[in-house]
C-alpha cells in the first residue's frame, strides 16, 4: 500500500498533466504553470530539511571540536583558556588529531556566514525602507553581505574556468584519434576565429577564397556543422526524456520512491 | 609529535595568523578604514583565497569555501522566503497577514488552491517526525509526477517537433538558374550531420555495416559539434577571469586609469 | 502624368518589338524618332524604375493600406483573445512600412482605441485583451513614415473558449505515436521477446570504477546534478544513483553524495535507502551519505572541490543537470586521479565533461542509462521504443529534405506545397 | 645521451604542470590589462541583426529588457547590456525593464543608475522607462505574462502601482512589446523567452548570452530568435558599431572593446600551449617508430 499510492499519485498527476496540456480552457491551461508555482513553494519549505542538515552537521562537529581543543589546551595545564588562546590557530587550522572535530572551525565560520545571512535577511536588518523594502534594496545589510562576501567569492569560483578550460585544452586536445584530431582542429579554427588573431593568419587569402579566412570558416562551423550535432543531440534527448517521463509515469521507474519495506 | 614540535607549529601558525591579519589591515589602510574600504577588502581577500586553491588546497581556501557555503545556502533561503513563501504562498491563502511587508497584495482575494502545496510541503518535512516518514514519499511521488508530465509536452513541443521542423531544408540550391555552392554544401553538411548523429544514438541496432558507418559519421559531427562549444567558451571564461583581475587592480589597488 | 509616361513606354516597346508591323510611314518615322530620342533615356529610366519599384515605389507618401482583413476568435485558446490577419501592405518590402497597429472599438462607428502594433513584415496580430461575452469591431492601421492609411471596418468577432487547442494537434498524434511504440516494445519484451541493446561503455565502466574504489579503499563520489527534481535530468540522474548505490552495497566502499537542491537529498536518501535493501545491506544505510551543501551553484561547487581535494574519491559520477560549474569539478576530479564516468543533456557541458572525464554519457545515453543498468526486460523495451521515435524523425527529416530537394531541381509547386505541408507538421505553436 | 635528455624534455611538454599552464594564464589576462592592450572589432550579421532592429525601431516603440543573470556573468553580459541601452535610449524608444533572476533586479538598478540617469537625463521615469523588477516563477512567469502582465506585476519595483504609471497605459501582456532583449546565459534565460513567449507569441526575441551558452542557441537562429550577442566578442562588436554611429558615445566606455585584449592574448596562450602538446606528442611517436 505504502508504496501503491505514491505510484498511483505519479501516475495521475503526470497523465493529468499531459491531458491538460491539450485543453486550453480553465483550469486545464493554466494547469503545468500552476504546478510549477507549487513546486517552487514545496522547495521553500524543503529548504528546511536541507538547512536543517547543514546546521545539525556543522553544529556537531563545532560542538565535539571545540571540546577536542579545549581539553587538547587542559592538557599543557595552568592557565589553560591563555593557552587556547595562543595555540587558536593551531587548534583551528587542522591542529586536532581526531578527524572528526578537526574541521571546527570551518564549521563555525559557516555556521556564522549562515545565520549572519540569514538574519539580515529574514529580519530585514538596516533596510532603508523598513519592513516594507525590498530585502536585496541596497545599503540594507543583506546587499552588504552580498556584495562584499557572495559576490566576489562566486564570481572568482567561477573565474577559476579560465585556468582549467586551459589546462583540460592543453590535456585533451591532442591528436591521439580520429575523434580527437577532429575535436582538436574544431576547437582549433573556434579559437582562433574568437579573437582578431584569427583575421590576421589568414589575412593574405584572395578574395575568392575569403569563405577559408579563420573568422568566416569559424562562423561557418558554428553554423552549420555544430548545429547539426546540437541538433542531433537535442532531437536525441527530447525522445530520451518523453521515454523517461512515460517510463516514471507508468510506474516502471520507481527506484526514487524507496522500498515497499518501511 | 613531541610536545615541542607541537609548540613550534602553534607558534608558526599563530604568526601566519597574525600576518594576515595585518596584511588585511595595511589594505584597509591604503582604501581607508570606512565600510566601503572594509568590504573592498574584504572582496579582494576572499577573491585571493579561491585563486590559492589553483595552487594547492589551503587554510584560505577552506575558510572562503566554507564561508561562501554558509552565506549562500541563507542567501537562497532568504530569496525563497521573501519571493515565494510570503508572496506566493501566504499572499495567496491568507492576504491580510502580508500587510506589513507586502501591502500591494494584501488586498488581493484568497486563493485557497494554494493549500495543495502547503499540504505538500508539510507532508515533506514530516519525514523528520518519528513515525510516519512514509509520508514524505507521497510529496515526492506528486513532484516526480509533476515533472514528467510537464517535460513530455514540453520536450517534445519545442526540442523534438521545432528541430525536425528547420531541419527540413532543401539539399540543392539554385539561385536564378545557378546552384548556390555554399548553401548547397551546407545544406547538405547540415542533412548528414542530423542524419548520422541521430544513427549514433540508436540503441536497439548494432553500429555494424552501412549503419556502422553512419554512426561514425555521428560521432565525428559530435565531436565538431564539442569541439566548436568548447573553443567557443574559452572566450567566456577568460571575461571572468578579466572581471576578477579588474577588481582586485581597479577597485581594490587603483592601478587601472 | 505618370499614366502618360507609362503609356509612352508601353508604345514605345510595342514599335520595338514589332519593327515589321506595317504603319503608316509617317507615323512610324515619328515613332523611330521618339525611339531613338527616348529609348537610351527610357531604357536607363526603366531600369532606374525596377530598381526603385523594387524598394520605393510611391517614396514620401503614406504607405499603402494592407489587404483583406480578418477578425476572428483565436482558435484553440482559453479565450480571450482575437486573431486578426490581412495580407501585407505593398509597400511593407519596400521599407516604407513601420508597423501596422490594430485599433478596435465595441461599435461599428467607434470610438477606436488602440489595443497594439504588429511590427513591419508581419501579417497577423492576436488582441488578447477581449471579453468572451462582446463583439468588436476592428480596423487595422498601416503606418509608415510618409504617414498612415487605415482599413475599413471590419468585424462583428467575438471570442470563445476551446475545450481542444488545435494548434497542438501534431503534438498530440506524434505523441501518441511515439507513446504507443515506447508502450507497446516494453509490453513486448515483458512477454520475455528478446531484445538487442548495444553495449554503451560509459555504463559498462560502472562496475569496474565502482571495484576500483574498493580496491583503493577510497570513497566513491556521486553528483545527481545541480537542478532540483523539477528538471527531469535530475530524475535521471537519482535512478541512476539507485542502480549504482546497489553494486555499491555489495562492496564495503564509502559512497558520499552531496547534493545542493534540498528535495534531491530527501530522494536521494529514499533511492539509496531502497538500493541497499534490495542488495540486502539495510543495515549500511546511513543518512549522513547524502548531503545538502546550499542551492548556489558555486557555493555548491567550491564544497565539492574541497571534498575532492581532501578525500580524494577514487570515483567521482556526474549524472544530471550540470552548467558552468562541470568543468571545474572534473577538472579537480582528474587532478586528483579519479576515474570520471559524467551524463548530462546541457548540451552546452557536453564539450567539458567529454574532455575531462574518461567516459561521458551524451544526451540521450543519460536517460537510456538506468534502463540500461536495471537490465529489466521492460525497461530496455523502452530504448527500443525510443529508437522508432528516432525513426520517424529520421524519415520525417529525410522526407522533407527530398521533397524540398526536388522542388529545387524541378521547380514544381506541388513538391513545395507537400514539403510546406510536411514541415508544418512539425510547426511549434 | 642527447637522445635521453631530449627524451624526457618532449615527455615533459607532454605533460606540462597545469600550474604552469595557470601561471601563464594568469599573467596573459593580467598582463593586457594592465597595460592597456586593445583591437577594433568588425560585426558579425548575428549581431548586425539585433543592431539594425533597434536602429530601425521608431521613436516610442516598446522594447522590453530582461535581466537574467547574477554578478558572476556581469563582466561578460554587463557590456552588452549598457550597449544596447545606450542604442535604445539614442533611438529615443521606451524601455521596460524586468528580470527573471532575483539578482537581476539589482544589477537593474545599478545599470539605470550608471547608465540611463547620468547619459540621457532627459529620460524620465514612468514615461520613458521603468523597472518592474524581479518575479519568481521562471518561463512559468513568462507564461503569465504572454497572456496578462498585470497578473504577475501589480506594481513596479519601488511599489508604485502599474496603473498609475503613464507607459503601462498600452501594455497587456508580451505581444505588446515592439521587441523582447534578454540578457543572461543560464536557466531561465534566453532560451525561455524564446520558446513561451517569442515562439507562442510572434513577438522578436534577441538579446546576448554568455558565450558558453550561445552555441546552444544557434538553432533558433534566425528563424526563432533575431539575433544573437555571444559573450564578450559580442558586446564588443556592438560597442563597436554603436560608437561608429553615434559620435556621443565615443567617450563612453567600452568594457567590450577593453576586454578583447587580455581575451586574445590568452587565446594565443592556450593556442601554443595545444600546439607545444601536439608537436611533442608527435615527436616522440616518431622516435619511436625509428627506434622500432
Amino acid at each position: 500500500m505504502r508504496r501503491q499510492i505514491p505510484l498511483l499519485i505519479t501516475l495521475i498527476v503526470g497523465a493529468v498533466l499531459i491531458i491538460a496540456a491539450f485543453i486550453p480552457r480553465a483550469p486545464f491551461g493554466r494547469l503545468g504553470e500552476n504546478f510549477s508555482l507549487y513546486f517552487d513553494i514545496i522547495a521553500v519549505f524543503a529548504f528546511l530539511l536541507g538547512g536543517g542538515n547543514l546546521v545539525r552537521i556543522h553544529g556537531a562537529r563545532l560542538v565535539r571540536g571545540v571540546g577536542m581543543a579545549v581539553t587538547e589546551a587542559k592538557k599543557g595545564g595552568g592557565a589553560w583558556p591563555l593557552r587556547f588562546v595562543i595555540e587558536f590557530p593551531f587548534l583551528a587550522f587542522g591542529g586536532l588529531k581526531d578527524r572528526r572535530g578537526r574541521d571546527w572551525f570551518f564549521s563555525l565560520i559557516t555556521l556564522l556566514g549562515f545565520f549572519a545571512m540569514l538574519a539580515a535577511g529574514l529580519l530585514k536588518l538596516g533596510n532603508p525602507s523598513g519592513w516594507q523594502g525590498n530585502v536585496t534594496a541596497p545599503e540594507g545589510m543583506f546587499q552588504d553581505f552580498y556584495d562584499s562576501m557572495f559576490n566576489p567569492l562566486q564570481a572568482t569560483m567561477y573565474a577559476l574556468l579560465a585556468f582549467f578550460v586551459a589546462s583540460a585544452s592543453y590535456r585533451a586536445f591532442r591528436a591521439k584519434s580520429a575523434e580527437a584530431t577532429i575535436l582538436l582542429v574544431t576547437a582549433f579554427i573556434i579559437l582562433l576565429g574568437r579573437t582578431p588573431a584569427g583575421a590576421y593568419v589568414t589575412a593574405w587569402m584572395p578574395e575568392s577564397l575569403s569563405f577559408l579566412t579563420v573568422p568566416n570558416l569559424a562562423n561557418w562551423v558554428m553554423a552549420i556543422p555544430n548545429l547539426a550535432g546540437q541538433r542531433a543531440i537535442i532531437i536525441g534527448i527530447a525522445l530520451g526524456v518523453i521515454a523517461m517521463s512515460l517510463r516514471v509515469i507508468i510506474g516502471i521507474e520507481r527506484t526514487y520512491l524507496g522500498s515497499d519495506e518501511k | 609529535m613531541t610536545e615541542q614540535t607541537v609548540e613550534r607549529r602553534a607558534i608558526w601558525y599563530l604568526l601566519g595568523f597574525l600576518a594576515v591579519v595585518l596584511a588585511f589591515v595595511l589594505s584597509m589602510a591604503l582604501k581607508g578604514f570606512t565600510q566601503q574600504g572594509f568590504y573592498v577588502t574584504l572582496g579582494a581577500f576572499l577573491t585571493l583565497s579561491i585563486l590559492s586553491f589553483l595552487y594547492k588546497d589551503n587554510i584560505f581556501y577552506k575558510m572562503a569555501e566554507h564561508l561562501f557555503v554558509g552565506v549562500s545556502a541563507a542567501y537562497w533561503m532568504v530569496m525563497g522566503f521573501w519571493s515565494v513563501m510570503v508572496p506566493n504562498l501566504i499572499g495567496k491563502i491568507h492576504p491580510p497577514a502580508v500587510k506589513p511587508f507586502m501591502p500591494a497584495i494584501a488586498s488581493q482575494p484568497a486563493s485557497y488552491w494554494y493549500l495543495i502545496p502547503a499540504v505538500l510541503g508539510i507532508m515533506l518535512l514530516w519525514r523528520l517526525m518519528p513515525k510516519g516518514a512514509w509520508i514524505a514519499r507521497w510529496a515526492l511521488a506528486f513532484i516526480v509526477g509533476t515533472t514528467a508530465g510537464l517535460n513530455f509536452i514540453r520536450y517534445m513541443a519545442s526540442d523534438l517537433l521545432g528541430q525536425i521542423n528547420s531541419s527540413m531544408v532543401p539539399l540543392v540550391v539554385i539561385q536564378n538558374g545557378s546552384l548556390d555552392i555554399m548553401t548547397t554544401i551546407s545544406n547538405l553538411v547540415l542533412f548528414l550531420g542530423v542524419f548520422c548523429g541521430l544513427i549514433y544514438f540508436f540503441f536497439s541496432k548494432e553500429h555494424k555495416g552501412v549503419f556502422g558507418v553512419g554512426s561514425k559519421i555521428g560521432i565525428w559531427i559530435l565531436m565538431v559539434t564539442f569541439g566548436a562549444g568548447f573553443g567557443y567558451t574559452v572566450m567566456a571564461r577568460i571575461s571572468l577571469l578579466v572581471g576578477r583581475f579588474r577588481f582586485l587592480f581597479d577597485d581594490w589597488l587603483g592601478l587601472l586609469k | 502624368m505618370p499614366s502618360c509616361w507609362v503609356n509612352a513606354l508601353v508604345r514605345c516597346v510595342i514599335h520595338a518589338l514589332s519593327p515589321s508591323v506595317s504603319v503608316p510611314r509617317e507615323r512610324a518615322r515619328e515613332s523611330r524618332t521618339l525611339l531613338r530620342f527616348f529609348a537610351p533615356a527610357l531604357l536607363f529610366l526603366g531600369l532606374v524604375a525596377a530598381t526603385v519599384f523594387a524598394q520605393a515605389p510611391n517614396g514620401g507618401a503614406a504607405p499603402r493600406s494592407v489587404s483583406d482583413p480578418q477578425a476572428a476568435d483565436t482558435k484553440g485558446d482559453e479565450g480571450g483573445s482575437i486573431m486578426l490577419r490581412w495580407t501585407l501592405s505593398p509597400d511593407d518590402s519596400a521599407g516604407q512600412v513601420t508597423g501596422y497597429e490594430v485599433f478596435r472599438a465595441a461599435k461599428p462607428d467607434g470610438p477606436f482605441k488602440s489595443v497594439g502594433f504588429a511590427s513591419r513584415g508581419s501579417a497577423r496580430f492576436a488582441d488578447g485583451s477581449t471579453d468572451d461575452d462582446s463583439s468588436y469591431y476592428y480596423k487595422i492601421i498601416t503606418t509608415g513614415p510618409g504617414g498612415s492609411t487605415e482599413t475599413a471596418v471590419i468585424g462583428p468577432a467575438r471570442s470563445t473558449a476551446e475545450w481542444f487547442n488545435s494548434n497542438r494537434a501534431n503534438v498530440l498524434v506524434i505523441g501518441l505515436l511515439i507513446s504507443g511504440a515506447v508502450l507497446y516494445y516494453i509490453a513486448s519484451a515483458k512477454k520475455g521477446k528478446k531484445l538487442f541493446i548495444r553495449r554503451i561503455a560509459g555504463l559498462e565502466a560502472v562496475h569496474d570504477a565502482i571495484g576500483r574504489a574498493t580496491e583503493m579503499g577510497r570513497p566513491i563520489l556521486y553528483i545527481p546534478g545541480i537542478q532540483d527534481m523539477d528538471d527531469v535530468q535530475t530524475v535521471a540522474g537519482v535512478t541512476i544513483l539507485g542502480y549504482v548505490a546497489r553494486t555499491i552495497a555489495e562492496y564495503d566502499t564509502k559512497l558520499e553524495v552531496p547534493t545542493s537542491r534540498s528535495i534531491v537529498m530527501s530522494t536521494a536518501r529514499e533511492t539509496i535507502k531502497a538500493a541497499f535493501l534490495s542488495a540486502g545491506r539495510p543495515e549500511k544505510y546511513s543518512d549522513d551519505m547524502v548531503n545538502y551543501i546550499t542551492d548556489e551553484q558555486f557555493g555548491y561547487v567550491a564544497a565539492v572541490d574541497g571534498i575532492m581535494v581532501r578525500e580524494k574519491p577514487a570515483t567521482c559520477f556526474y549524472m544530471g543537470a550540470f552548467f558552468a560549474e562541470a568543468l571545474i569539478m572534473a577538472e579537480t576530479g582528474n587532478s586528483i586521479g579519479a576515474i570520471q564516468i559524467a551524463g548530462t543533456a546541457m548540451p552546452a557541458q557536453l564539450p567539458f565533461f567529454v574532455a575531462a572525464c574518461d567516459y561521458t554519457l551524451i544526451g540521450e545515453e543519460l536517460f537510456a542509462a538506468s534502463a540500461y543498468l536495471s537490465n529489466e526486460p521492460r525497461q530496455l523495451g523502452s530504448l527500443k521504443g525510443q529508437d522508432v521515435g528516432k525513426s520517424i524523425a529520421m524519415l520525417a527529416i529525410a522526407a522533407g529534405t527530398a521533397l524540398f530537394t526536388l522542388n529545387q531541381i524541378l521547380r514544381a509547386e506541388w513538391f513545395a506545397s507537400a514539403g510546406q505541408w510536411l514541415k508544418n507538421l512539425f510547426i511549434v505553436n | 645521451m642527447t637522445n635521453g635528455v631530449n627524451k624526457t624534455f618532449l615527455e615533459k611538454m607532454q605533460a606540462i604542470d597545469r600550474r604552469v599552464i595557470f601561471l601563464f594564464i594568469g599573467l596573459a589576462v593580467a598582463l593586457p590589462l594592465l597595460f592597456h592592450v586593445v583591437f577594433t572589432e568588425k560585426i558579425t550579421p548575428i549581431v548586425g541583426a539585433i543592431y539594425d532592429r533597434v536602429e530601425n525601431l521608431p521613436e516610442g516603440s516598446k522594447v522590453l529588457i530582461s535581466f537574467d543573470y547574477s554578478p558572476s556573468t556581469v563582466p561578460e553580459i554587463q557590456p552588452m547590456v549598457d550597449a544596447v541601452l545606450r542604442h535604445c535610449a539614442a533611438r529615443k524608444v521606451k524601455i521596460y525593464i524586468m528580470g527573471l533572476w532575483a539578482t537581476g533586479q539589482n544589477i537593474a538598478d545599478e545599470t539605470i543608475s550608471r547608465v540611463l540617469k547620468p547619459e540621457f537625463p532627459a529620460y524620465q521615469y514612468g514615461e520613458d522607462y521603468v523597472n518592474l523588477g524581479y518575479k519568481s516563477g521562471n518561463q512559468g512567469l513568462i507564461n503569465v505574462i504572454l497572456t496578462d502582465l498585470k497578473k504577475m506585476y501589480t506594481t513596479d519595483v519601488h511599489g508604485t502601482a502599474i496603473d498609475s504609471i503613464p507607459m503601462m497605459a498600452p501594455i497587456r501582456n508580451l505581444r505588446n512589446f515592439d521587441l523582447i532583449l534578454s540578457f543572461g546565459g543560464g536557466f531561465p534565460g534566453m532560451k525561455e523567452w524564446v520558446l513561451f513567449a517569442g515562439d507562442p507569441g510572434r513577438i522578436p526575441v534577441a538579446g546576448g548570452v554568455t558565450a558558453v551558452s550561445a552555441p546552444q542557441l544557434y538553432p533558433y537562429y534566425p528563424s526563432q530568435l533575431l539575433g544573437l550577442m555571444g559573450g564578450i566578442k559580442g558586446a564588443a562588436e556592438y560597442e563597436s558599431e554603436v560608437i561608429r554611429h553615434y559620435s556621443r558615445f565615443e567617450n563612453s566606455s567600452h568594457p567590450g572593446i577593453d576586454m578583447m585584449g587580455p581575451q586574445a592574448v590568452a587565446h594565443i596562450v592556450i593556442i601554443l600551449f595545444i600546439v607545444v602538446g601536439n608537436v611533442a606528442y608527435f615527436l616522440t611517436r616518431r622516435r619511436e617508430a625509428e627506434n622500432d
